[in-house]
């Protein structure tokens, strides 16, 4: 056990933020790192000590671990918070900063470089009895054993070239008549494209939701799960507006499935926050991948937890136990948070510059976690996301209601935001029926142009 | 006019000049060319104004030097053209404790003689003069962490 | 002076320079010309800026005559001198349906005629002319609601 | 039950926000009835529709019965609802509001009648079980009779005018030597004074806590309380600071006075929202007064109970039960409300204007409730609160911790505050501890001239 006094936030904007926050709130000093584009940013301003670490292209900056550590060493800091996106995931830098006797918050290096490996994830997700999307488990040539594998796992199945990417060598293969047929197909293609007609077949997800839980271990084989978000909004794989709890997901599936996760991060040690994020579909959960880091939609299981995720964070990083046991863990009502970009909400393009009026929504159960200010000026350097809108309402209809009434309350002038797009989105009467998959948003906003 | 009487480029570097100092004004005069850029002194901004406590980092013997997020605001006339730390870490104005400083104020240094060393990650790095003259001002004191881009030493 | 002395193309340059940036001035002289951009400080204002629905009140016959919040501002001129409302309620034209109103455009009226109703509460209220001359405008509609202080008709 | 659609919010300022707010969340248009003073006011321009009702004066604007009638008439508006201050507590008001078949979103008239009499309301409290200051229910001449009484209540006593006010002919009695002496003193201070000479007797608090229990009556013998909240810090009689649960309450004394209060309004038939106000000493409950109306404070119950308190008031006028029983109410956490002032923190000189700088901090569990925004003109002519923080937290100490990190971020600029005047208030190690009474913030102050 260690008692951290003073933390470096090695992340820019509403992370670095949300971090800010939490430190102050547990009585710990904050040390800002950021780019010289960073410097009128409001973490920095409230911050115990900021410290410019590089000019503002990220690579030479935010992405600067030598400064970064020097900054740390020059301040006296005795743990540094890397956020999300930049180092939060290079096994790397966690080793460097635990080699200079400064508390990482995040996760053991081994199991952020595990879970960055995508083959060896899905291995050791297996190994964790975390169900992975069956399949050949390997190259298939022999068609009767394709077809006696097709039938094990159900149809529809996809045929993959090994060493294949970007769709070509795949086919989706819907009835057993066309199995060899699609397979041959798939094999030119795989030796045309990649010099190799090796294939493996897989269950065939038609449109999956998006869904992740939350975890956190004490990294002594203790662990909890603070149940899912579903994600499934997303535009080019990036998330637009994520909820908690999934609307398809029951309380048993939910203690299920939670108990699975939990049971697997114990079994690993995991140390400090993950997520795990699943695909699913007539509800069966695939593995995705796991996260290694507080993820942007971390506050909508706040809301409907009651636990500070950063808190605990820092909490598992100075060496405390898990703040509560798996039966403490309630859930109660539902929360949705939209991510504000500066883009606009049509064209999606980037509109950085001067912030010439802010005023975030108040009342009861609304949170804005935003760096923004009037005055301030979005550089262009970095991602678009200016604000997070999170709402909390006892029924899902109850916080869509209230979403509705924040969003009317937002004024953010100067940068053209997204704003707009959620205020359509949330009317939408499939939207309202969360009956939604991870191709729904793209097809939405194809109807809205 | 003459074909090529504004430098429309001069004015657009001036300006962003400007907005990036605090200055309020900006004034060019170019054999009958005068050019002035000017913006009001109170910008708009509502963040918290947060007096940042300066409290004296570790490692820095002398009395409160604060981590420089204003060094370049507080003597923007001599800093502007100074010599700027292109790392994080800790200054150091002589190679080791007993001996003399490598630059002293009025000493005359040539092109790529050190003039101070910025450790960073147990590494000296030596930081050297882009150009000869002489050395008007030292901003550092021997010991002081200093941040990116924070200006070290003025050679003129 | 030649011809063609002011640059008008480097105005607009100027002026989309001013404009991207957070500057209020850009002043530019040549050889006698002087070219000097500028612009005043944006007004501060945070408020949500929420459309009005102005929708058509109960017992509004005419089309969306809006609640008047923002009456006062869209006829300034006519409507300084206007009698106004002196109570929330319903103004009425004429005493009954069937006749005439109390005070049409061009009518010549003096002080202490009536010039319309507002009923509130039941209670007819008479609005009389505080002086004599001519009504040059009437701001309402039969049966129209109506705020407090809101302009119902000109006499000049 | 006739459901609402459209609703006319009687009031200004934060608390006209807050209702219009509630409004929007359920579905209901709103319309804001304003003084020419207030045309710019948040709420005016957030409402559906907006009618000016007279110049700044209250007295002929928020006062003006006929205006406001008339507003609802002209706006098709089928509930008014009165906030608090102004028409909240009218009888008479609330009395033509229902002869005009609109919905008053508060108690019976009668209610509101009975308890805005001091005299009558004492006595209805008395008979409902409230438990009163004991005393000498009516003059007393005797000295061997006062004797008996001051032993019965318990020394020490206060001897008070029965035609006074004001301190004169009031003496307070620490033992029986005493009491013939001072009995006496007493009434010539009164006969002089008042020219009756008549005293009475009452238990004397020396040093008490304000502590009030929220109820909620559905007016057909049904009531539920949501617990205490803790108002004794206060400043001239004017709340500063209000926390729930209060310091000094245990769960068991909670649900046992409590008990006591909801039965008090279950037996009286009480309709809506109600606020019962107690002197709180040495363990003792001694009834004050009773608010038949929502109070400036309600948020810290929302915060601790999740029950939106202004939902249910309107819920419960439109003719639906209560939305929850007794046993449904969960208190979870501690929450703490600051009333920010336009005045200076250290003279309380008003300071109304333009408001040049507003931001709000935002974050996990803060709430900030407020009509203000960057370019605002704070009106002179009104009450000199322009926003409420209210933090929420898992205990006393987190919340206190996290309404600290909130004040660090709050930004007013224009108007001087009291936001300093609560940062040194919350640091104080008595107030950490939560040992203050209703004399100790006058204490406090005069030690920080």
């Amino acid at each position: 056990m260690r008692k951290i006094r003073k933390l470096l936030i090695a992340n820019r904007g509403e992370i670095a933020l949300r971090i800010h926050r939490a430190c102050h709130e547990m009585g710990i000093k904050t040390v800002a790192v950021h780019s010289t584009a960073d410097a009128d940013a409001m973490h920095v301003r409230l911050a115990d000590e900021a410290i410019c670490i590089g000019p503002a292209a990220a690579t030479d900056s935010y992405l600067n671990v030598a400064n970064i550590i020097s900054a740390a060493e020059i301040s006296g800091a005795d743990a540094i918070h890397p956020g999300y996106g930049f180092l939060s995931e290079n096994a790397r830098f966690a080793d460097i900063v635990e080699q200079h006797d400064i508390l990482f918050v995040g996760p053991k290096p081994e199991h952020i470089r595990t879970m960055g490996d995508k083959v060896e994830a899905k291995r050791t997700a297996g190994a964790l009895g975390l169900p992975l999307v069956p399949g050949s488990d390997g190259a298939v040539s022999d068609v009767v054993e394709a077809q006696e594998i097709a039938l094990h796992i159900g149809y529809p199945v996809i045929i993959k070239a090994a060493s294949g990417g970007g769709g070509r060598g795949m086919k989706v293969c819907t009835s057993p008549d066309q199995l060899e047929t699609l397979m041959s197909q798939a094999g030119s293609e795989a030796k045309a494209a990649f010099g190799d007609a090796t294939v493996y077949l897989e269950k065939y997800l038609g449109n999956p939701r998006h869904i992740e839980f939350q975890v956190f271990g004490d990294g002594n084989g203790n662990a909890i799960h603070l149940g899912e978000r579903d994600c499934s909004l997303q535009r080019r794989h990036q998330k637009v507006l994520e909820e908690a709890p999934s609307p398809v997901i029951t309380p048993e599936v939910r203690e299920h499935m939670g108990g699975i996760v939990a049971k697997a991060m114990a079994d690993m040690g995991y140390r400090g926050a993950g997520t795990i994020e699943f695909l699913w579909e007539a509800g069966e959960f695939y593995f995705i991948e796991m996260n290694t880091r507080l993820q942007v939609e971390h506050p909508v299981t706040e809301m409907i937890t009651g636990i500070d995720l950063v808190r605990e964070q820092i909490r598992i990083a100075e060496g405390e136990p898990l703040s509560c046991r798996q039966q403490d863990v309630q859930f109660r009502g539902h929360s949705i948070e939209c991510r504000i970009n500066a883009e606009d909400p049509r064209t999606f393009a980037p509109s950085p510059g001067l912030v010439k009026q802010f005023h975030a929504p108040g009342g009861m159960h609304v949170r804005v976690d935003s760096g923004l200010y009037a005055g301030y000026k979005v550089p262009p350097h970095y991602d678009s996301m200016i604000a997070k809108l999170i709402v909390y309402g006892t029924t899902r209809d109850r916080c869509i209601a209230r979403l509705r009434r924040a969003l009317e309350e937002f004024v953010i002038e100067g940068p053209t935001t997204t704003i707009p797009l959620h205020r359509d989105l949330i009317e939408d009467p499939e939207f309202r029926a969360g009956t939604y998959t991870i191709k729904w948003l793209e097809e939405w906003l194809a109807k809205q142009a | 006019m003459p074909d090529r009487t504004v430098d429309v480029d001069l004015i657009r570097q001036l300006a962003e000049l400007l907005d990036q100092s605090s200055l309020t004004e900006i004034e060019v005069e170019d054999e009958g060319v005068r050019i002035r850029v000017a913006r009001t002194a109170a910008s708009v901004s509502a963040a918290p104004q947060v007096v940042h406590h300066a409290a004296p980092l570790q490692g820095t013997p002398p009395a409160g030097t604060p981590v420089a997020a204003e060094t370049g605001a507080s003597a923007p006339a001599t800093t502007a053209s100074a010599v700027r730390s292109p790392m994080v870490g800790t200054a150091y104005l002589s190679s080791d404790p007993g001996s003399k400083p490598f630059a002293g104020v009025g000493q005359t240094v040539a092109a790529g003689d050190t003039l101070l060393i910025v450790e960073a990650m147990k590494v000296m790095n030596p930081i050297v003069a882009p150009s000869g003259g002489t050395v008007t001002a030292v901003l550092v004191e021997n010991g002081q962490p200093v941040e990116f881009d924070q200006p070290l030493i003025v050679v003129e």
